[in-house]
């Protein structure tokens, strides 16, 4: 017991060591520098990797639509926090650029909130037709409203609410949008990147807190039976539809939190953004570093983030120059994505870092979705 | 020289290992049957020898060749056939569907006629050669199940608990059967829960326990030992 | 049982499922006495399993209404009608394999649990609380079942398949059940095992009050422990009552046991 | 074999309008689109020919969306993967065709046997191109991860998705590119009751059909189709049987890959636009035709291809353009929620 | 455009005045998008604020883009030259602006943006009139709904109608739809007789276009610069067919290679010596002076400092350049009003004669 209280202790003081590193970390860089804001955008997905990851690494329902909760949370973010609406003219504690043109601004803590609740809203509506389906038709169910959210984002312009406001403004986009203006501090600008780093890992590590409560509770204990029994689980007492919702709507949650920051830290919602492989770059996150490994995944979130957004565009593409040859890389900037898609799948099928009951699971052939009822009886 | 010959085999699932050197031999015309209670490793046997859980060390001899990590398609042509435990019947293809599959790698022109044999010794899917095989009880799915093993034309037949979950009734119709098939000349490696009836049709029989052989003798002097009684037949 | 019997924990009338056009069990009549251990056998396909699974929600009956307890069940949701107290076990085992013992007797006990989303993230003095309460009992029920105690945290898959069996009735009766169902407890055990099984269901009665309904392939279980045996085939009940009648009954040796089946 | 939780007993006439819908739910959402627009033709025009020419165009359309659909259908029956590269296979196809013409110097104003000849030459390079992709891309790719987590090929499948996009990148440029128009694919061949039937219909109906007879009768008759079938319902099963389920799989991927590269050249020649994104679309819709048709079952993929293409084409015509995906989408969404195993589902392991 | 970009610079030797300048492309697309993204534009920006010898902006092609750059190129005060951009509401509030615009880009409140291309408006404009006056009635309208495109649609849609032409509709295309034959029969069944899209070649423009002239008979068709590039053109390259090009007419502000001034002459000749090119795309020449400008407005700013060529480039006045003579006003658009009518003729463009459009009708 003191071994295992020692051991806790150890895990724990390397935990807030490394939180200090990475807390104080911007402090060494510039402060718009591209290295912070690769980080930032880490942290960003980081958010909506974990938010994925209880959707598919904990209750095992797998979501090829996750796109549609940043889509929704970020939209948010432009509806209640921009010029968009340009007819009103609501402004709710916000700084003095955002009081001074027309549309409605509100408060990014406050938007954050209405954009959690949106999303989860919006993960109940899609979840009570879909999470009742097995195994890939969730997966392809999860990915038709995806893609039917991605049209309402492109045709929303189209649909009026009420006269003079329409759902989105399509492929033209909703830009610019607020900057994070918090009590007590000086409002955000887009050429100061450490307190958008720094909120960004904020709300990482809350995220982070929620997987780690999630896992080891009533909850996390009924996910993982559903996922390797749904009979057997239901048969001892799991609402099945109710427990898959409830990790649904969590996930979303995280997704529309992280669509409202990057909504905000990019200064734009655009409907091209929502495209389903965004959803396919999550799951990727997911997936590589280890589904259900809450480690696993901020590693692959992390991974891939700096490979799209650093290593193709900045370090590869320069590599010909180097060596003196005329040939520009950036054509080929997505084949090389996915040829270490492949590459990293092959050498690490568990992921990144396996989780242990995955890893068992995979070992033993258990809760292969194998949970059919059989028609006829044996 | 012996048809079947295990020397030392040991088979692992990932990092457990279920054999842990298992020695054995079948005779041509034999009937053996191995028991034991669950998890003592019988299915494994089967299955390392018919190359479904190919072991991780020793030997496995059919008629003097090594058989031990041959892939399962050569194993067959070789003239070693399996009914896997649960049936394993395709459940989307009718009965005569699920037949010819058994001879999936015979060319010669005798298929027809094994498989009136097979009609022959079970009337009750003759009947029923057009039904899907997933909308049949689970004891006319167990005949299905041998009856395409035996579609094969196997030397050496391997039955893996043809009576689980099946009704006494037709446990002791299939029983019959098998001891008409070995009659006929097929030799048959045997596993079962239900010692009672295996013994009954077998000449010899091991007594597998935590994946080792404990104990082999006639199955006539099994049923008599005291020890078997007590755990395998309910004295 | 008939109309007469006035103590009924369960009881279900004129049930019948059918599949596509196949009918899997037609309307059948069938209770079960407080305090009962009841049998239901038959051949393979003759629909026990089907009405299992109608009585535990998995299935919604065709036809038919079921009450359990008073209460009507009918097509109501499994987790539902685990809650108000009938708890089962399967034919193949299904134990979640990467969890311990303890835990999967825990998520027996989910219905009873209250803390909710919420509750699970701040992980509140109450939530606290009821996790090691339920923990407790957990072990409590291992313990009853005859799981020595040091296999207790090991993983379910790596436990020995007698004891996965009691793992498996444990988990079931950490809800507190009124009536446990247990699909083929025996298949694949040797009659050692058996026998200790059927002294756990005589305990369960007599020390729990719990009603058993069993489906059993094997007759020695079947006649020893049941006191009251219905027989099944084709979807239709075609005999019922006590061990003795069944047992001499013309067509149940025509259609299930055969002639010489019951080795004793 | 239904969903495993049940509602809770519901008010009765809750319960009458379930059951009525359960019933004829499927139905009415299958027909509402042409009925309530033939009903508006009718009304408006006298006639059927708008909705007539939606159908036929529809048909042409999902005609080539259904060769696609089978190549997913026949992997996911055989190895439960969703194949993500298997849309930009079929843009190799197309690719393979365009690139094929110039080589061999077909021309529109070339004679008709000389063309039919030169085309059919096409035909069988591409199957033969693609065919030999789809092999090495399940060689290179998911073999290696027989036995892995399920999801890790799909993410392989997306990495290889990425790689031949590049490739086609790379080929032909990165915009829509027009080819040449051999076989005048919109000029009228024929009119039946004012539905105009073009040179690109006959093409793509003519050359569907006889594919997938063919393959039909492959997989059900053959001795290699067979093996196929057994290997998708019960893989180890299969093994036991002499079956060598490694080849077996390879030949799945073989077929799949053909009927690829069929459709690419159909594409090709009926469109006469082509771009390396293409089949990401196409994957996209084929695939999910095939979920509609009931995934592992190639007649359920051909009715779901069918069905997609003539949705596009009514919803192209009288909603707009931009919703149509939308309602594609749509549909997809109601047909699972209505049945959920698709409209021909058959049980497959994983569905239920 | 980046060919006419560098052509600029290698022919200034890379020096303005006493400054030596160094060009630096930046790519705004990622691997896993393929397509331009805000992640990439936004640090595209930031970079450029952070280097403290960048002194100009080139940029962005997509008005989508500029609306995420801009803002940011605002704060650090950075000079802005977009190559490319008509979408009015970037520099104006003149109608086909959204409300909010174009204050809302502007954070710090005073203008960093210009451009050399005129705005959608007097395109829009453009190509009513000539619609007009070849006698169009019922017409067709269909946009890629990205900004330009959209934007464009907007102004032909009011001016065209202000002009008393009946617009049928105006629909927004799905760029990956894999043909556009319904909706173009359902323009045939409306009876119209022209046609005009609104937006870039790679949204799908040549597969529509080839869908309507298959499915109206004689049908008229226009387009906007966002198709006027030989990829569009030339069948060669892919483009339309020659017998749908000759239905087609596009506007460009481009005049005439023969209207050119002499240094436009030159252009097109050292473009095809550097680049093996004969006909450069029209963007070409926009990226050509596009540099030039920039060029030449650092060094008319004394310091090559960032606030001075600011200065400078907003009093650029009667610039002689390949595109004309022309001024910067204070919105940061350019004076030059005139739009260049082209027909495709055997896969190229071909001049037909400048249209002095009115704005509005």
């Amino acid at each position: 017991m003191t071994a295992a209280m020692g051991n806790r202790n150890v895990k724990i003081a390397i935990f807030l060591v490394g939180l200090f590193i990475v807390a104080i970390l911007p402090l060494f860089f510039n402060e718009s520098s591209g290295f912070i804001d690769d980080c930032t955008l880490a942290l960003a997905y980081i958010v909506m990797a974990l938010g994925l990851n209880i959707i598919v690494g904990f209750a095992g329902l797998l979501d090829l639509g996750y796109v549609a909760f940043f889509a929704i949370g970020a939209y948010t973010m432009g509806w209640f926090a921009s010029g968009f609406y340009a007819e009103a003219d609501i402004h709710v504690f916000v700084g003095e650029f955002a009081s001074s043109i027309p549309g409605i601004h509100v408060n990014f803590l406050i938007v954050l909130i209405i954009a959690a609740a949106f999303t989860t809203l919006a993960g109940i509506v899609i979840g009570l037709p879909t999470l009742r389906l097995r195994g890939d038709y969730i997966a392809i169910v999860t990915l038709a409203f995806g893609e039917i959210i991605h049209r309402i984002a492109i045709n929303g312009d189209e649909v009026q609410i009420a006269e003079g406001f329409p759902l989105t403004n399509g492929r033209q986009g909703i830009t610019p949008v607020d900057k994070i203006d918090l009590p007590f501090i000086e409002p955000f600008t887009s050429l100061n990147l450490r307190p958008w780093y720094w909120v960004a890992l904020a709300l990482a590590l809350f995220v982070l807190f929620v997987n780690f409560r999630l896992r080891d509770s009533r909850l996390g204990r009924a996910w993982i039976a559903l996922r390797e029994d749904e009979v057997a689980a239901i048969s001892m007492g799991i609402p099945a539809v109710k427990t898959k919702l409830l990790a649904y709507g969590t996930g979303a949650a995280f997704g529309g939190m992280s669509g409202a920051f990057l909504a905000s830290y990019l200064n734009t919602v655009n409907a091209d953004q929502f495209a389903f492989s965004f959803s396919i770059f999550v799951l990727a996150m997911v997936i590589l570093g280890g589904l259900g490994s809450i480690w696993g995944v901020v590693l692959g979130a992390v991974a891939l983030t700096f490979i799209n957004y650093r290593l193709i565009p900045d370090v590869l593409n320069d590599v010909p120059n180097k060596v003196g040859l005329d040939f520009d890389l950036s054509e080929l900037s997505f084949g090389i994505f996915g040829f270490l898609l492949v590459i990293m799948m092959v050498l690490r099928p568990e992921g990144l870092i396996p989780e242990r009951r995955r890893q068992m699971e995979l070992e033993q052939g258990i809760g292969t979705g194998d949970t059919e009822l059989d028609l006829v009886e044996p | 020289m012996s048809m079947l010959v295990l020397d030392d085999v040991q088979t692992y699932y990932g990092n457990i290992q279920a054999l842990k050197g298992v020695s054995l031999t079948v005779e041509e015309g034999e009937c053996v049957t191995l028991i034991g209670s669950n998890g003592a490793g019988k299915s494994t046997t089967l299955r390392s020898i018919s190359g479904l859980s190919p072991p991780r060390k020793g030997s496995i001899l059919f008629e003097g060749q090594e058989i031990a990590r041959m892939p399962p398609q050569d194993i067959v042509s070789l003239g070693i056939s399996q009914s896997p435990e649960g049936r394993r019947c395709f459940p989307r293809m009718t009965v005569a569907e699920n037949l010819d599959m058994g001879a999936y790698l015979r060319r010669d022109g005798e298929i027809a006629r094994d498989r009136d044999r097979v009609y022959e010794l079970f009337p009750r899917l003759e009947e029923r050669s057009k039904q899907k095989a997933g909308t049949m009880s689970g004891g006319e799915q167990q005949m299905l199940a041998i009856g395409r093993a035996l579609m094969a034309k196997p030397k050496l037949l391997l039955l893996d608990e043809p009576s689980m979950g099946i009704a006494p009734i037709l446990v002791e119709r299939i029983y019959e059967t098998i001891a008409e098939i070995n009659r006929q000349g097929t030799t048959i490696l045997l596993v079962e829960q239900n010692a009672n009836f295996a013994l009954g049709v077998s000449q010899r029989a091991y007594v597998l326990e935590t994946g080792k052989v404990a104990l082999s003798d006639e199955s006539a002097k099994l049923r008599e030992n005291p020890d078997v009684q007590k755990a395998y037949l309910g004295a | 049982m008939t109309d007469a019997s006035p103590d009924l924990i369960l009881d279900a009338r004129d049930v019948s499922k059918v599949f596509g056009g196949l009918t899997a069990v037609g309307g059948v009549n069938f209770g079960i006495p407080r305090g009962g251990i009841v049998s239901l056998i038959g051949p393979n396909g003759a629909g026990k399993t089907t009405f299992f699974n109608m009585l535990t929600g998995l299935y919604k009956p065709t036809t038919g209404r079921i009450v359990f307890d008073e209460k009507a069940i009918t097509g109501g949701r499994p987790d539902k009608i685990m809650a108000l107290g009938i708890a089962r076990t399967f034919q193949n085992i299904r134990l979640f394999g990467t969890m311990s013992a303890r835990e999967n007797v825990m998520v027996g006990e989910h219905a009873r649990m209250r803390a909710g989303l919420f509750g699970s993230i701040l992980r509140t003095p109450r939530v606290r609380r009821e996790e090691r309460h339920v923990s407790d009992k957990a072990a409590e029920e291992l313990a009853y079942v005859g799981l020595p105690p040091n296999t207790f945290d090991q993983l379910a898959i790596n436990l020995s398949y007698g004891d996965q069996r009691r793992v498996e009735i444990a988990r079931a009766l950490a809800s507190d059940p009124k009536l446990l169902l247990l699909d083929e407890p025996t298949a694949g055990m040797n009659p050692q095992e058996s026998d200790e099984l059927t002294a756990l269901m005589h305990r369960l009665r007599d020390e729990r009050g719990l009603t058993i309904l069993l489906i059993e392939h094997d007759m020695k279980v079947v006649m020893g422990v049941s006191e009251y045996i219905t027989v099944l085939d084709h979807g239709e009940k075609i005999a019922e009552g006590l061990p003795e009648q069944v047992r001499n009954d013309d067509r149940v040796i025509e259609a299930y046991l055969g002639k010489g089946a019951v080795h004793e | 074999m239904e969903a495993a939780s049940l509602p809770a007993a519901k008010p009765k006439a809750l319960r009458v309008v379930q059951d009525w819908l359960s019933k004829y739910g499927l139905i009415v959402v299958l027909l509402a689109m042409p009925v309530y627009y033939g009903i508006q033709d009718l009304s408006d025009e006298g006639d059927l020919s708008r909705l007539g020419g939606n159908i036929v165009d529809g048909l042409s359309n999902g005609s080539i969306w259904a060769l696609v659909a089978i190549g997913y259908t026949l992997v996911y029956g055989i190895i439960e993967l969703i194949n993500f590269a298997h849309g930009d296979v079929f843009m190799i196809g197309s690719f393979t065709a365009a690139g094929f013409f110039g080589t061999i110097g077909l021309t529109a104003g070339m004679g008709i046997p000389g063309l039919a000849l030169g085309l059919f030459l096409t035909l069988l390079v591409c199957m033969l191109t693609t065919g030999a992709l789809n092999v090495m891309i399940e060689r290179v790719a998911y073999r290696p991860l027989r036995g892995a987590p399920v999801l890790a090929p799909l993410i392989t499948a997306v990495g290889f998705s990425f790689i031949l996009q590049n490739v086609g990148l790379l080929w032909r440029g990165g915009s829509q590119e027009g080819i040449g128009d051999l076989i005048n694919s919109q000029n009228t061949l024929f009119t039946i009751t004012g539905v105009e039937i073009t040179n690109g219909d006959l093409l793509a109906m003519g050359t569907t059909i006889p594919l997938v007879i063919l393959m039909v009768m492959f997989i059900t008759r053959s001795r290699l189709g067979k093996a196929m079938r057994a290997t998708a319902q019960d893989p180890e099963a299969a093994r036991l049987m002499g079956i060598n389920v490694d080849t077996t799989i390879s030949l799945t991927f073989l077929l799949g890959g053909m009927l690829a590269g069929a459709a690419g050249l159909i594409y090709a020649l009926y469109q006469t636009t082509i771009w390396y994104a293409q089949g990401f679309t196409a994957g996209l819709i084929a695939f999910t035709a095939a979920v509609m048709g009931g995934i592992g079952n190639i007649k359920g993929a051909v009715l779901g291809g069918l069905i997609i293409g003539i949705i596009q084409q009514i919803a192209d015509n009288r909603i707009g353009t931009e919703w149509t995906p939308a309602i594609v989408f749509a549909y997809l969404v109601l047909i699972m929620v209505f049945k959920p195993s698709g409209l021909l589902g058959e049980q497959t392991r994983e569905a239920g | 455009m980046v060919n006419g970009i560098k052509l600029a610079l290698q022919q200034a030797d890379n020096k303005a005045g006493n400054f030596t300048i160094k060009y630096e492309s930046l790519d705004d697309s990622t691997a896993q998008a393929g397509n331009w993204t805000p992640e990439a534009t936004s640090q595209n920006a930031r970079k450029a604020c952070q280097n403290d010898k960048a002194a100009v902006y080139i940029g962005e092609f997509n008005s989508g883009a500029t609306a995420v750059s801009l803002p940011i190129l605002n704060e650090c005060a950075m000079p802005q030259i977009s190559p490319a951009n008509t979408a009015v509401g970037l520099t104006t509030d003149e109608p086909g602006a959204d409300k909010g615009e174009p204050d809302k880009y502007y954070p710090t409140g005073k203008r960093t943006y210009t451009r050399i291309v005129p705005i959608d408006t007097i395109q829009g404009a453009a190509l009513a009139t000539t619609m007009k006056e070849d006698g169009c009635t019922k017409v067709a309208m269909t946009n890629d709904k990205e900004v330009y495109g959209a934007g464009l649609s907007r102004n032909i849609q009011l001016s065209a109608e202000a002009q008393g032409l009946n617009i049928l509709f105006n629909e927004g295309i799905d760029p990956k739809a894999p043909n556009y034959r319904s909706l173009a029969s359902r323009a045939q069944g409306d009876g119209a007789d022209c046609f005009v899209y609104a937006g870039i070649t790679a949204n799908n423009a040549v597969q529509l276009y080839k869908d309507f002239a298959a499915a109206i008979d004689g049908v008229k068709m226009y387009g906007g610069d966002g198709v006027a590039e030989s990829g569009f053109a030339d069948p060669a390259e892919g483009g339309i067919p020659e017998s749908v090009g000759a239905n087609v007419k596009l506007t460009v502000a481009t005049l005439s290679p023969d209207d050119y001034p002499p240094q436009g002459q030159e252009f097109f000749g050292d473009f095809e010596e550097t680049y093996n090119e004969p006909n450069p795309d029209p963007y070409a020449i926009y990226g050509y002076e596009a540099m030039n400008l920039a060029l030449d407005a650092i060094a008319r700013s004394e310091d090559g400092s960032k606030e001075k060529v600011l200065e400078a480039l907003f009093a650029t006045k009667d610039r002689e350049s390949v595109l004309g003579t022309y001024s910067i006003d204070e919105n940061g658009d350019t004076t030059l009003t005139d739009y260049g009518l082209y027909s495709v003729d055997g896969g190229e463009l071909k001049f037909d004669k400048t249209i002095k459009a009115e704005t509005g009708g």
